[in-house]
Order: C-alpha cells, then structure tokens, then sequence
C-alpha cells in the first residue's frame, strides 16, 4: 500500500460542521469517492448509469458529473467485460479507476478479465493494476438469485487480488480510502442491507483503514464469532441476547477477506476455544471453510469444541420472502448456533 | 409481407394480447406505486407492438425467451395472468413459486418458453443453442429472442450472431430499441444510427421496424420466422420504441426528456393499433370498449388469485436445485 | 442421475479384444466418450478444433467427425461464453452437449454463463441443463500461469452445479459416462499431467462410477491422506514410501467434488484422527479448506492432530521449472507433511 | 498514403527489423525441434511485415501491446533478444523472469510495451484503457494492440471497438487474419469475406491492407496512428496473412491444405520486401547479405547468453504477487 498522505482538508463543509459526524453507510462511501477523487486527480469512477443527474443505481455518484466533469465520472456501455479489461489498462498507465457493479452479482460477466489479467500481472511482468471494484451486495431485500449475491469467495481463492469488506459507515470510508491508495487490484464488496439503515460515526477527512486489519467489534470469554459485511451487525445483535442468557460472546469482524488477518483470527479461537463462523454467502467453500480450516490447523490445541459455520444454503438465493429468509443467516440463527455451541 | 397478411379475428385476436398487457402494466404499476408489492416490478409499457407483434409470428412448437418487456409475448405463448401475478407477489402458485424475482426465471418448457436471467444478454446465446437443437434434429421449428438497445453492447451480441450465422440457425433476434438503458441514452452507448447495420458484419440480414405498429412488426418478423423455417438462417430485426416508464418501478426516469416521452406517447402501440381498427372497417369503439372490460376482469381475477394464493413452504428451499 | 441402461455391446473390438484392457487415463476419455455417442443419438461433443481431422488440442475427439458427422461434432468458433450458453439452450431441448475447453483455464471465459444461467436454472424454474464441460487441468508441464490451472473451488461454491475428477483411467471413463447421464450441468476436471502417464484396467462396455462416491484408494491406520485429481498418484507413491518408515496411510480419493461424500470424509477422519489434505489448486479458500471444515466441525471429538493441509500457492502459477515445482504439491511433499503429522 | 513515405535508411531498417525475426524464427523453431526448448513455443512466421510494419508507425511514446505472433514489434521496440531468448528457456533473466511462458507476458511498461495474457483477446480492452489514458490526461498518445481473425469470434473484439468509438480512443487494432485460427479455418469461423466489414457496426474506419506487403502495412498504419493522435478515434485494419507453421511448435498443421501454404509462400514478407528493395535500387544483395549475417550473430548470442544465464531462484516463488 502507498503512503499515506495528509488530510489535505478537502470534507465537505456540510459534514465538518455536524460535529456528531453521524453518516449512513452509503453516505460514507460516497464522501470517501468525493474526497479521494478532489485529493488525486489520478481517481477516477467508471460504470453504468453512474454519470448525468442519474448518480448511480443507488446514487452514490449523484452530483458527480457536475463536480468533476464527463472525463472523470465515465458513464459505461452494458459491457463489464469490456470496461474492466479497459479500466486494467488505465491502472496500468498510472490512473487509479474505482469500477461501480451495479449488483455484485453482474461480477460474473467481469470475471475473466479480473481473475486472469488484472490479478497476474503484477506477478507476472511487474506492471502494477491498481484499481478498485466497488460490489453492492447481499441480500435481504427480496431481490431474487440475481440482485443478492455474495460471491467474494472466487475472488478470495484467486491469486493476485485484495478483497475487503466493511460492515460500518466508518470502515466503509476507510477501506475505500485504502483500496484506492492500494496499488493493486482491489474488490470492495459493500453491503446493501447496510447502505441506509446503518449509522454511524464517521471521522472526517483522510481516514485510512488499512488492508489486512480486522476489528475486534466485541470482547467476550465464552465463544467467538468471527464474520464480516452485514451479519457483524446481525452477531452484534445476536451477542446482545446471548449476553441475557449470560453467553459472553467475543465478535471479530475480519473486515479484510484477502489478505485475512490470521493473527486475529487465532487469537481470538485460542482465547474463547469455541468459534462460531458467520457469513451471509454460501457456506460450501466459502471463506468461512477456510477460516475453520485455519483455526483447525494453527489453534487446534486450543480448541474446546467443534468449529461451527453458519452460511448461506447450497441453493441460488430465493426470491419469495419465506424462502429468503430460510436461506439467510441472521441474528436469531446465529442466537441458536451460539448456545448449542456454549452448551458444548 | 403481404404474404403474411392476417385475417379480422386474428387482427382482434393481436389487439386483445396488446390491450391485457397494458391493463396489467397499468394495474400493476399502480399496485406497486401504492406499495403492495413484493420486490421490484418491470412496465413494460410502451412495447406491447413488439412483444405481441413478434411473438404472435410464432408456430406453437418454436420456442421464445422473451425478455423483461415482453408480457405480451409470455401471455400469448400461454403462460396465465394467475400464474404471473403470483409470481410478481412471491407466491407458491407463481410461475416459478416464488424462486425467481418478477418475471425472471418465468419460464415452462411445456409452453416453450425459456426463462431468462438478470445477467444481460444470457439468454440470447441460448436461444441460439434452442435453434441448434431443431438444426441438429432436423425439426422445422424456430427459436426467437430479445435483447434490448443497452445489451447490445455486449459481446454475447456478437458472439451469438456470428455463430448463429457460422450455423445457418433458424433464429430470430429482436432488438427492441427503446432508446435507453436504464439511465443511458443511445448516444452514450453506441455512434451508430441504426443497430440493424451490424448484422452485415454476420453476413446475415438486418431489418428495421417501426416497433409501436403492430402489423409491420407481425409482417417482418412472420418473414424472418419463416425464412429461418425454410432454413435461410437467422434475421436481426431492430424494432424502434421508447421505454414510457423508468427502468423499474422505483426509477422516475428524470433523465429522459419529457418531450420525447410526449412524442412517442402520440405514437402508443396500442392507440395506433386501435386507429388502425376502426380505420380499416373491421371493429367498432364498442367492440373494443368490450374487449377493454374483458381485460379488466382478468387482471383483476389474477390479482385476487394471486393474493389469496400461499407463500411458499420454507421447508422446500433446498429442493430443486438438481433435477433427479 | 437417470436410469443407467445396459451395455449395449458398443465397446471398440480391438479393445475386447485386449482382455488386460490397460488403457491410458486419456483413450479412457476417449473411449467413453465415443461409446455414449454410439449408445445416445442425443449426445454430441462441442469445443474449439475438437473436428474434422484434428480431433482436438489433446486428441480425445480423434476420428470423432468421421464417425458422426459434422452435426454431431460442433467445431466452435472461439467464442466460449457464447458456446457455453448454446450449449444450455441445447441442453434445454433435450440434448445432452460435452463441451470440450481447450485448456480448463479458459473456462473463466465462460464463467457467467455457467454460474448464473446453468446452474441456477434447474432450482429457478425447473427446466434440467443436462450438459458436461470437461476441463483439461492442471500442472508440472512448465505450460505456465495460463494452462495449468484447477479452477474447481470457483465451482463448487457455487449452488447447482456438479464437480468431478477422476483419478483413475477406470475413473476417467465412469466418472464421464455418470456426468453424461446425469441431468445437471457436470463440469468435469480431468487431469493433463495423467492423461498419458497414468495407465490402468478400464471395464469394458457400459461402466459408470456414481456422482458422490469417494473411493478409499489404500486403507491404513495411522493417518488419512484426503486428495483427487493428480495429486492421487502423488499420495499413493508417497503412502509406499511412508510405509517403508511405519507410517500406515490411508488414502481417500474424493472423485467427487460436489456433492462431497462427507461419509467417506468422515469415515476416514475418524478412524486415523490424523488427516492431511492434498490438491493441485491453490491451498487458500479451496476444496481442503472445505474438508477441512467439515471435519472440524463433525468429527472434532476424534482429532489426534491439527488438520494440515498441502495445495498451491497463493501465486499465479509460474512457468519455470524451479518455480514451478516450488508452487506445487508433489510426493516428497506430502512425505515432509505426513512425517512431522504422524510425529504429533 | 504518400504523407508517410519512408526514407532508405528507415527502408533498410524496416527491412533489419523484419530480418531478425525471421532470423529468430527459423533458429528457435530449430531448437525447440532438437527438443532442447522449454515448454511450448510460437512461430511468428509469415507475420513479419505486420509486425514490424505496424510496430514501425508508432512514436516511442505510444503504447502498444503486441501478441503471440508480433515477435517483430517487440524487438523493435527495444526487448531485447537476450531476454527474449532468455524467457523463452525460462531463465531469471527473461523478460519475466520465469513467470510466464514463452512470449507472454512479455511486457515492460519503461518500453512502453503491454504484455499480454493466453486469454484470447484479454489484451484488446486493456489497451483500449491505455488509450482512454491518453484522452483523460489529453496527451497526443497513440494506442495499438493486436487480434487474430480467430479472436475476432469472442465479445471482445465487439465490446472494445464499440466503447473506442463511444469514447472515440485513440487505438488501433491490427486483425492478423491469418486464414486459421489453430486447426479452425476462416469458413468455420464467420460468414463474411472480410472482418474489416465490421467496423461499420461501431462507425469507425475499417482498412483491408495486404499482410505481407510491409510498405503497405506501414503506411495504413502510419495514416490510422496519426488519425488517431489528431482526435480522429479508433481505426480497425484488417492485414491479409497466413501462418505458416502451425499453431505452436508442436503442432505439424496437417489440417493446412499444401497448396495454400506453398501460394503464401511466394508471398514471403521477407523475400517480397527484398524484392522490393533491390526493384527500388536501394539496396543490393551483398547489404542484405550483410544485414542477414548481422542478424545470424545477434540471434546467435541471444541463445548463448539465455543458455548460461541462471534459472529462477525457488525461494523467490512467493515474491511479486503484490505491488507494494
Ligand atoms: C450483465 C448485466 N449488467 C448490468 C445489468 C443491470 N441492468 C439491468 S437492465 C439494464 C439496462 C438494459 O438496457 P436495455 O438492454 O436497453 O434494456 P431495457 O431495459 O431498455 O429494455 C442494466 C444495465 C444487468 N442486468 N446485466
Ligand atoms: C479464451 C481462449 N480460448 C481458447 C484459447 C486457445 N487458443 C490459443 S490460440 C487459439 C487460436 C487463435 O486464433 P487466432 O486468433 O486466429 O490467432 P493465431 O494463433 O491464428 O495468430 C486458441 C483457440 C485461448 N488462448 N483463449
Ligand atoms: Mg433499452
Ligand atoms: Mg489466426
């Protein structure tokens, strides 16, 4: 990662003067782009629908155009495949492209482009390819098996590529920060059952989360959950009630899925002896597998009791609400794992 | 095209599928602007011409993938009002029960109809296989697709008609152009005038129609279907429209000019083709008021159907996902 | 899977001739391919240069349009995203498409198609997608990061596809004739660096492995060695030398890669309570860290030893032979990881 | 065309640059058939005039990112034969040290050189980017890269001309259409008689320009690149070849009908430029003679110094995989 640079001052006079500094998490992204982008004149957003009046699928880029004009905000044709292979060769020349999916899921259609070129190239010519992929996703929303996704495990299992995933307003801005600063290919997975009903504290001006940090979101001496993106929130909220129960849960939120912060993860199942896994993609070999098969390997003396994982189900996600809702994990799911894990 | 020229009730028949997909787009647009929906929800108004012109060009035995926008097509290949509102509503009695999101995945291959997927434009390629299928069993069927202005410009558009040409397969392409995607004008997306142009790149003809006029869409489609029938390969067609509405129901479209919306509006398909009737001497106002009730009721049957109709069992979310 | 007919007594004459039928892991391929033809009318190969008188990068389609025709060997433009998704339309109607990729690196090419439409397809709206990619893969022939590669993981994350890799000529043949049959999009792995090194009995006529079936490859006591595809041989010949130093090793070949046969998984776990898991693909968030889970949470009460586990490395992989061999998992690895296991 | 004629001295340099790849060629195809090469190897013959014709029209600040058969761009952009030759056996001191195989990855951004990747055509888009660099930063940059006519089969080939016209980039796309892509003959491949065709379908110029003839190939390039430098856009050019061996080393090409090999080979770029050259009285053979032997020693030095050069230390393997 580069240096870091000074607050070069640049927040939005609005937001300086609400000393509460209280931001949605969508707002934190946002300020994040609008602030890196007066900072460096080398950032730039592309993707569809994200230029003119319209600002984005889900606005984040509203105003943009206006600010910073046509060559900086570059309104995409339908054409992922395309435009990350040309957002590669513009990270090659120097530039720093932050990439909008409209929907996580559309990342497929990219695939090619981010796994086999911008992902080795570095290691194989040396040629740096530092731009970031902004992914809205998961689910929640009765969006259906195509607006829901969580597909961050192909990317976690593919050399070459660095993958975060905040799950607050304040890391959502400082993990943009740090991706853009990154000199490598990196992909933001952010949260949309987040974007507006999460809130909170967000420093203002340069505020740098670094890569390959996770967060010890709660401390506990019972069991240990250890998530990322929106189920932190839901293990928060679960923690809350086991805590009624006198369950003292420990919650990790890995924020960083690749490269993951092992000593955290270690040091917190040496600790509790019991962890629970948490994560709202599909469990099959998602990155839950490997943070178990981590903990078995390197803390297995530790351990008091099996490793649990709580994931997505094995099926594409379902649109009809009760279906949804059996596929999903969350807070009184992970209330009920958590206690049969203490009981053990 | 005067070899495909269509008889009254048939004429009456292409209205009465263009009139019941506007009053559903109508109902439903106003069901979810009051907030009785489940998820999101595609108008479709503005393109009843082409999904009903094109899709009644069919034979039974070929297959469609219709898009999106293209109730029509759905309705008259035979798929109910019942079975789609469910599904709009997440419903166990849906197309899909409740599995796939508005009229995604509103696929039944007893219908021959394939399901399409959000992933734009997936489903052309597999139309092109469908009408590889009747090349390689030797049927004389025809498989037709949709793909909007936007995704054509992506590579699938120019994968899936280079081959369908290196194969001489009986499909047939519309792209219906309603100058949008999503927020994107026309001028963002391409420098040409007409997409038509690009099937000279395939060596395979390129058609413009007018796509608010039902019967230049009905006779120029009848053609290709049947050229491609008689196995002289595959036909893209261009069908100009406008999209009336946002994307989806919760875009407002202030991105779109409003006198372009008020000069397409004089041009509404369905209008034009009630003109055209009356015009031609073959109904009268109160014939087609008649048939106007007749959709109401059907909508409205669909509706309560739908809403009384269950959720789908959570105890079934894993099933299905393989066939056995 | 559909009802597996009888043997119609298609086998190639030399070959029953032959009554040893030793045959290399690659005219295995060939062989069953070409006899499913004969048996199923609806059945046909498709792929770049696998016609005419090339018969394919690998020559497993050798002869292939002299006997069936053109209509029945579909020589493909280059255009995999488009061939995979005909291929599905196909399939819809009835056919039963095997589509060749030149190298399984170029599957990422037509990674939307197969993760987004064929695999979700069945559980959307119920219509089978009854094809087979087969994906020539993996290592040790200093092709480089682009023709080497074991994709599986991306796979079988993902919900509604089914994964295999044979091992075994014998495997290889009724592993292919399973994954014809069977009514859900396979994509089946097959190994380059066995196809004509690895020689074995193959039975003759209508032989079919079932989709989910591991096989213990070599039973023994003291620890459990989890593995498919190449790194089988590599295990085995490991286990021979392992035996000279007392150390009794049990070999599990997975075959399957989804559904996973946790029994077998299980099985073997428990009996030795020492397992070390071994692939050719890339270690992190692959199909071990899978096994490895799972193991930890079900079978933790059995655990002698931490769960290890030997794959790639978290690098592109490279081409020249000493980095190359660096990268990868081979026998004298798996010997050094097996030693210090049982020494725990 | 005449704006860009060339002098003799860039003629015979034209004609070095040509000469060494061939040279390089027929040596290394040589070896690699002694069995003493590592890993597959590409023979670029038959595409010399396209190679170094192309890579000629090009300022040093352009970019370019050449592919598997433009083994004449990269040397005259400055890659040398030592770390050619060097990569190509593997060595620390390959152009990539190792990492990648044969001429891939064969970039290095100080030449301004892309490397490219086996995923046909990855690289297309990517130096589309490099061009819509050069229109952010507005610098007077030119960007080229390179296609076959197999590759023109993927998305790609659509998704990049399209957005270079949408963006109107400076990039220029050379099609080597060189009758096959790896067993695939053209018929098998598209309908269409020239792939240059295609540029219609996204409003840009498209050229048809004899492969083999490097003044030709020089001077469509040379009038696209400066187009393109003044504002004028994207230009596709579609150069005329054939391969001459077969897809890779290891492969004999029985699939190639003799005679068409032995009609290509009385259009040798090589021999025909020769020709040109001793017709135009520039030259005689006793130069190009000369110019020939050069080449001989160069090449001949490549090889001795890759072979005494070390291998990639194992302990390195891990190192790289990030920018730091
Ligand atoms: C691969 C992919 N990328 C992005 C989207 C999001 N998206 C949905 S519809 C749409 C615009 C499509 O425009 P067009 O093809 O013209 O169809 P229209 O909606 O205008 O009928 C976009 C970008 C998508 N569905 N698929
Ligand atoms: C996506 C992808 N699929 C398949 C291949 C395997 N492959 C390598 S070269 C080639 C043929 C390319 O033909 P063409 O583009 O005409 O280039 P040429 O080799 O003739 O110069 C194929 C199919 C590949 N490299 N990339
Ligand atoms: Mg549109
Ligand atoms: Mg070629």
């Amino acid at each position: 990662m580069s240096q870091l640079p000074n607050n070069f001052g640049f927040a939005d006079p609005e937001q300086i003067a609400d000393t509460t500094r209280e931001l949605t998490y969508i707002a934190a992204i946002s300020e994040a782009l609008r602030e890196e982008m007066r900072r460096d004149p080398n950032v730039f957003v592309m993707g569809e629908d994200i230029g003119g009046t319209f600002g984005g699928a889900f606005k984040v880029t509203k105003g943009f155009t206006d600010e910073f004009g046509e060559k900086r905000v570059l309104n995409m044709p339908m054409a992922e495949l395309g435009f990350v292979g040309a957002a590669t060769g513009m990270a090659l020349m120097g530039l720093r492209p932050v990439i909008e999916m409209q929907f996580a899921d559309f990342i497929s259609t990219a695939f090619d482009s981010i796994v086999q070129f911008a992902a080795t190239n570095h290691y194989r010519w040396g040629a740096a390819v530092p731009w970031v992929i902004r992914a809205p996703s998961d689910g929640g929303l009765r969006s259906g098996p195509f607006h829901s996704q969580n597909p961050e495990a192909w990317f976690v299992h593919t050399p070459g590529l660095k993958v975060v995933a905040p799950a607050t307003p304040a890391d959502a801005k400082g993990l943009l920060l740090a991706a853009i600063r990154d000199d490598n290919p990196v992909i933001y997975f952010e949260s949309k059952p987040l974007y507006r009903s999460e809130k909170g504290y967000v420093p203002p001006g340069d505020y740098v989360v670094p890569i390959g940090q996770a967060n010890l979101a709660r401390t506990g001496n019972d069991l240990s959950i250890i998530t990322y993106g929106a189920q932190v929130r839901e293990a928060l909220t679960a923690a809350e009630q086991l805590a009624v129960e006198d369950i003292d849960v420990e919650v990790l939120d890995l924020r960083t899925l690749k490269p993951l912060d092992t000593e955290a993860i270690l040091t917190t199942a040496r600790k509790t002896g019991k962890v629970l896994i948490v994560h709202s993609a599909n469990r099959l070999v998602g990155v839950g597998a490997e943070v178990a098969a981590i903990i078995s390997d390197q803390a297995f003396e530790w351990l008091d009791a099996p490793i649990r994982r709580l994931g997505g189900l094995d099926t594409p996600i379902p649109f009809s609400p009760p279906l949804e809702d059996a596929y999903r994990p969350n807070a009184a799911k992970i209330v009920q794992m958590a206690k049969e894990l203490a009981a053990f | 095209m005067s070899n495909y020229s269509l008889t009254r009730d048939q004429k009456l028949e292409i209205y009465y599928w263009m009139r019941l997909t506007r009053t559903f787009d109508d109902i439903a647009v106003a069901y979810w602007k009051q907030g009785r929906g489940v998820g999101g929800m595609f108008s479709e108004r503005g393109h009843e011409a082409i999904s009903v012109g094109t899709g009644y060009a069919l034979a039974p035995e070929d297959v469609v993938a219709p898009l999106h926008r293209d109730l029509g097509c759905y309705l008259l290949r035979g798929l109910t009002l019942r079975r789609v509102f469910s599904n709009l509503l997440g419903r166990a009695t849906g197309t899909n029960a409740g599995r796939d999101a508005n009229m995604h995945g509103s696929g039944d291959m007893s219908l021959n109809l394939v399901g399409f997927i959000s992933h734009l434009p997936q489903t052309v390629p597999v139309a092109l296989g469908v009408a590889m299928s009747f090349v390689y069993r030797n049927e004389p069927r025809v498989a037709m697709t949709y793909i909007g202005d936007g995704s054509t410009s992506a590579g699938l558009f120019h994968e899936t008609l280079n081959m369908a040409a290196v194969f001489n397969a009986p499909l047939v392409l519309i792209v219906e152009n309603n100058q949008y995607a999503y927020s994107t004008p026309l001028v963002q997306q391409m420098k040409i005038p007409d997409i038509a142009t690009r099937a000279a790149g395939y060596g395979i003809p390129g058609n413009i129609v007018e796509g608010n006029d039902v019967e230049a869409v009905y006779a120029v489609t009848k053609e290709a279907v049947e050229r491609a029938r008689a196995g002289g390969g595959p036909t893209l067609i261009e069908a100009k429209t406008m999209r009336m509405m946002g994307h989806a129901i919760h875009d407002g479209a202030e991105y779109v000019p409003r006198e372009l919306l008020a000069e397409w509006e004089r041009k509404n398909p369905v209008i034009l083709f009630e003109q055209q009737l009356l015009a031609q001497g073959l109904t009268d106002q109160e014939e087609l008021d008649e048939i106007k009730h007749r959709c109401e009721i059907e909508v409205t049957d669909a509706i309560e159907y739908a809403e009384k109709a269950p959720l789908p069992d959570p105890a079934t979310v894993e099933q299905g996902v393989y066939a056995e």
